[in-house]
């Protein structure tokens, strides 16, 4: 995933001439995860910043770069770490079209690693994409392997509305099931590994079914996508997986189509669970589903705690919450 | 728990009942203050940031190093901008009561700024201005009306319906859109100014803020930033003493001039007679040189005073002074240049008396064809679809249905 | 209930020497709405403070003051202007006693005025609490009337935890239903207006049943509970209205007790509804109450726009949108 | 495009494979800088922020006006603190590799910043530290059993498993929790001191965060509000010249130093070397006098080194030239102070062997200890339970739920 999301972003920099890059970091060093390696030398400091230790600092700077016709890509080091840009992002980048009626607007993509397994403790571990989804004007993005990688974050760049694009980090370098105590797989073994190397694009506002079944439907994203195929698996479950991909736009009738017809539905994600992204699918789940429902809705998250080090792994929404709960649902009558 | 108390909380210098107080203010007569290359290391100049750079003297000539020996026919075009920058406030301000427009901030006492900015700008340089530089549309020839159409969210308005009134913007004017929230448009100006550097343009960004604004974040962000990359981009602090009801001690004032954080992160500051249109019009020239050329930024901070209510919103007899603009040290901005002007023999009471009377009708024409495009309250009205559109460039599904929702609401309008 | 915030904390700032107000504006003027009026001139400026214009500087001292053993009221001027403040919040305040085992902790309330009604446009208007409620560590809370107001917030003071206290602005002077071309009417009209002069406390993490039904269950706060009483009386409805007034901790049990003996629920809330608190609402109810559902529930929530200056009524989620919400709840089968 | 850029880029000085170059530190003799008092006005003291305070000079005496003049016995207790610390680190920097621990930070090279305050300051001096700051509690004595016991998240850890390793607190100890989050303890530095002010109490704070750090708002909100309530706090940036892979030119320090930010404010700025643990040691103390006068905050740069990686995930040889450290101009500060001792007779190489390996014997009999507690890999271990503990005082409903769902996820364990 890493050397995919480094080729969309080394593509559009020789592409287009007004992308350019900036993030801790994220120069001579290539980034703490390594996503921007080589893209420095192969454009230049002009195109591929280093920047102070200020997220606010960034977003603005990206804000105004962007309102000057350039399309800034920021990378924010850990999710963790978005709040001190947090008033530019909401109350200036998702607002500055609407605001103007469409005479300025600020084509910014903002990169950041998300999501725990790496034992980052309640600081490098955090889930946050609720807390963007909420805001009118942002697009949410998260990908769950390497070919959607490339291809949304291409789309991304090339998007004229500013895009939060979170890269949950646990699987840079391999799908993960959920389970830490399987030596790690790489990319390789997975179909979705398969990364043209030229430019392609994968739409933003399009779920992907990434498996087709009856038995019922799991709505879930990142690295949860693979947690929930393991656990469906393991129950010998026909179940429909739906990669929700783009939150917002969100794309409620492949998600709404699959339920309609399952009439049973889980859904699954990493952050905490109160008011977290999936109280929104599941409460527009319900309002078009209603009468094809055979069973509740049910949620899959972290618990409504900070991301605690040393219990990471009682922490994470592992195949064990996510089996409990297609149980549940498919045991409901 | 209070008797103990070993805090040290700044001192307002008058309030309401008290006399007005400006013994604080630390003054420099005109022409006193050396005038640097405009290429000087900025740590070599700071004698710029803790002085008064002044041009206009008590006689209301010019002198010193700082004059721009500017003609007399930008000079009369300077008054004009000035007053009927104050026109057009003044008529707003007493329209705002009648209920057709919803709030209105003036500018009164602070025209200078603007104006002497603008008009020491290029047409091409970028302007990220807080909700006090009016000034600017005005020197840039915004057509009065269509400031007046924004003000009323009629049919006409640029912003669609969506801002607060004053909350312009001007793209091919070069103006950015103004924020409700205070000091975002600094680091967005230095953002703009590394972009015109990336790409090798000669237009520079300028921004605005006020002093109490200067406290946010973003205050340190925009200096960091220029002083990092050495942007193009010249950052202005409208000193205008209050920030609402609370005085510019609080916003750090009472230890430091505002120009003095500049050389702090070694970028140059220089503190101008705000009211002084040949010191602003001098020192903005010289800033827009230096960034020009590629030596760096420059934080100005303009001493001027809010001689009016921060908004019309707000009552400034429960705080302040009354009369305490008329004894405020550096003048009235429109006076002084008035004055320069009939001292150097380029003006006269008669002249400004017929100019004033020409734009006073000039607004009243405007604000009678604005109307007709609709008020708050009277038709013709914007359509409230518009609310749904601009949220994204393409307007998705989701907001499709709201809007489809909204019009059964309204009974199929 | 500008004179009830105002009494609860004269009230706790004469009983405890520990409690200290900050904010801008907040002292010699007495707050942008007069909530804090006369409070500095009776206690002084160390226990009153007007501060510079920094919400996130404003968040940090209170949380360092409180680590000293204060108690901090900080007044954000508009909830619209907390962002700034958000790192501080979601990062520092939320989370200093589960980092520190419990060895330091912050009580710090933050008040802010939220929700629109005033002309105020997209940056006087907002309702963010979803994005407060999504944060594990914050208590946040909503009156919708000067009893609670002024009973949550000396319970805000008192409490041990951080809590996000919003205002909201539109029923400062008065009950509103919803319609802007009525009269405004004064509190004094309101059987909840009747504010006793000491010390008593409303609980937090309590709803209230402000009115009993058996048609369907209206859950909100703040000031569409006057806004859905009136739709509900405007339909002849029964309806059991439930003025939630915490968020986190919600009273889920008040809440699902109520829906599962009506069968029929309808949330309601002003802030926009994508990933609104609303959605929280409308799912945990889904998952405890599905069984006893007879219609889906349905939200009713400001659209997933900014908030306009110039459509504010059209905005507002006023007595037509809800009332066409309960309809279609009622006649749902 | 990147042809016409004129973006000025801060300078690295030496990357691999290139020689380390430290000709742009601006430096001093010792003794060289005049020592204020410390009620001196802090405009009339600036050049104490663009110097530097140095008392040991090439012949390791002790020179100058900062001379804080200690005793052999306060000396010695100091170098064992160092040392302390340094064998700690060392230690655990090896045993993170064997996967007892997730992760570590050194502050190996900075050791002196720590001590040397903490030694300065009083006992109830309230300290809010970076992640690099160990020596405080070493010198406040916390044993090192404690820290080893968080460090492996065991059944003893303080932070009940909930925080990185490194992310310590001590409440009975005056030293606030550490955050993840750069810069945050700053602001909050401040406002402990004001409620300190307010409450009358003789206490002062002290925080310190990285030169890279300084790039964040919370560093402006710290000097703003530090500065307007004139509180009794020192604020210090740690300028040990990287911030993982950034040079600090990256945070400003290309054009001014960073005590110069002081200034500013309007508030006192001194720059030190902060490998002297005397220089440091006597800076602290004039500032702290300054702070109980209630002459208000100071802002201290230390100019030290990052001698190690930056943590146990980074590798500097990427970024960073070799042998880099043996060369830099300020030297080792424990070295410093050995070499110091033994030139006024009061130590020797055969003392300091024999400490170091005492303090080795130390270090490996409490990990020992420690590990008998539980490691991140090994039993005991803490109860997954406490992870819905302290998210608020009491537990709420919905994480009692949640627990007992843990539980049965868990097999009712
Ligand atoms: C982030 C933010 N905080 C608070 C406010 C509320 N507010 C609007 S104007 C103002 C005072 C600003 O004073 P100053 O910066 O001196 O500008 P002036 O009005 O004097 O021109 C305040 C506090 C806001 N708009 N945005
Ligand atoms: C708000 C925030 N942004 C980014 C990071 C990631 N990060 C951790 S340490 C570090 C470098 C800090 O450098 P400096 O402040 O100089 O301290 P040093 O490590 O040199 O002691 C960065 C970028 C973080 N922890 N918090
Ligand atoms: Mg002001
Ligand atoms: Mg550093």
């Amino acid at each position: 995933m890493i050397q995919a999301l480094n080729s969309a972003m080394d593509i559009k920099l020789g592409q287009d001439p007004s992308v350019v890059i900036l993030g801790e970091d994220i120069g001579y060093f290539g980034g703490v995860f390594r996503v921007t390696d080589g893209l420095q030398r192969k454009y230049g400091e002009s195109r591929v910043l280093d920047t102070p230790i200020a997220e606010g600092g960034i977003l603005a700077a990206a804000i105004g770069m962007a309102v000057n016709g350039l399309r800034p890509v920021a990378e924010i080091q850990f999710a963790d770490y978005i709040y001190p840009a947090y008033d530019q992002i909401v109350s200036e980048l998702a607002r500055i079209r609407y605001r103007s009626a469409g005479e300025f607007y600020a084509p910014v993509t903002v990169r950041t690693p998300c999501g725990g397994g790496i034992r980052g403790g309640q600081t490098h571990s955090q889930s946050p994409e609720a807390l963007f989804a909420h805001v009118a004007g942002l697009k949410v993005v998260m990908p769950s392997n390497p070919y959607d990688a490339k291809g949304l974050l291409i789309s991304a760049i090339e998007d004229d509305d500013p895009v939060i694009y979170f890269e949950p980090k646990r699987i840079y370098n391999g799908p993960f099931d959920g389970d830490p105590h399987k030596p790690a797989v790489p990319w390789s073994t997975h179909p979705k590994s398969e990364v043209p190397d030229g430019h392609y694009t994968v739409p933003l506002g399009k779920a992907e079914i990434v498996r087709a079944g009856d038995d019922l439907t799991i709505v879930t994203y990142g690295t949860m996508v693979h947690v929930s195929e393991a656990a469906a698996r393991g129950l010998g479950l026909d179940a429909e997986i739906i990669d929700v991909r783009t939150m917002v736009p969100l794309d409620s009738d492949t998600i709404c189509n699959s339920v309609a017809r399952t009439g049973r539905c889980v859904v699954v994600h990493e952050a905490t669970r109160f008011a977290g992204l999936g109280a929104e699918l599941s409460a527009t789940i319900q309002e078009r589903c209603f009468w094809n429902l055979q069973a509740p809705i049910l949620r899959v998250a972290g618990w409504d705690t900070p991301y605690p080090h040393a219990f990471e792994w009682e922490y994470f929404p592992g195949q064990a919450r996510v089996a409990k709960a297609l149980k549940a649902v498919m045991e409901a009558s | 728990m209070v008797a103990q108390s070993r805090l040290h909380v700044p001192k307002t210098p008058a309030r309401p009942g008290e006399a007005p107080d400006f013994s604080y203010l630390k003054l420099l007569p005109a022409g006193k203050i050396a005038r640097p290359e405009p290429g000087a290391p900025a740590l070599e100049i700071r004698h710029l940031s803790e002085g008064l750079v002044r041009v206009l003297d008590e006689e209301h000539r010019a002198v010193g190093p700082w004059n721009p020996q500017l003609d007399a026919e930008t000079l009369q075009a300077a008054l004009r901008h000035m007053l009927l920058t104050r026109v057009f406030d003044d008529r707003m301000q007493r329209i705002q009561r009648s209920g057709k427009i919803s709030f209105y901030m003036r500018s009164f006492g602070e025209e200078a700024v603007s104006v002497a900015m603008a008009m020491a700008l290029r047409p091409s340089d970028m302007l990220f201005p807080s909700y006090r530089n009016q000034g600017l549309y005005v020197v840039r020839g915004r057509p009065i009306l269509d400031l007046m159409c924004q003000l009323l969210s009629n049919t006409r308005d640029m912003c669609k319906g969506r801002q607060l009134p004053v909350m312009y913007h001007w793209r091919d004017g070069h103006i950015f859109s103004i924020s409700g929230n205070l000091a975002t448009q600094f680091p967005q100006a230095v953002g703009w100014a590394m972009a015109a550097a990336i790409k090798g343009q000669d237009a520079i960004a300028v921004s605005w803020l006020g002093e109490g604004s200067s406290a946010e974040a973003d205050f340190h962000h925009a200096l960091l930033f220029a002083s990092v990359y050495k942007a193009p981009v010249i950052l202005c602090v409208v000193n205008n003493q209050w920030a609402i009801s609370t005085f510019q001690g609080h916003a750090g004032g009472e230890r430091q001039t505002f120009a003095a954080r500049g050389p702090g992160y070694g970028i140059a500051g220089v503190r101008v007679d705000g009211n002084d249109f040949l010191a602003v019009h001098a020192v903005t020239q010289w800033a827009a040189e230096r960034a020009r050329a590629g030596c760096g930024p420059t934080l100005i901070e303009h001493v001027t005073y809010r001689a009016a209510a921060h908004s019309t919103s707000d009552d400034p007899a429960r705080y302040r002074p009354k009369e305490d603009y008329q004894r405020f040290p550096l003048g009235d901005p429109v006076d002084r240049l008035k004055n320069h002007l009939i001292t150097v023999g380029k003006w006269s009471e008669e002249r400004h008396k017929a100019l004033t009377a020409e734009l006073e009708d000039h607004i009243a024409a405007s604000w009678k064809e604005a109307v007709r495009y609709g008020t708050l309250t009277d038709p013709p009205r914007l359509d409230p679809g518009l609310m749904f559109e601009d949220v994204f460039k393409e307007m998705p599904e989701h907001l499709r249905r709201q809007e489809a929702e909204l019009r059964e609401e309204m009974g199929g309008k």
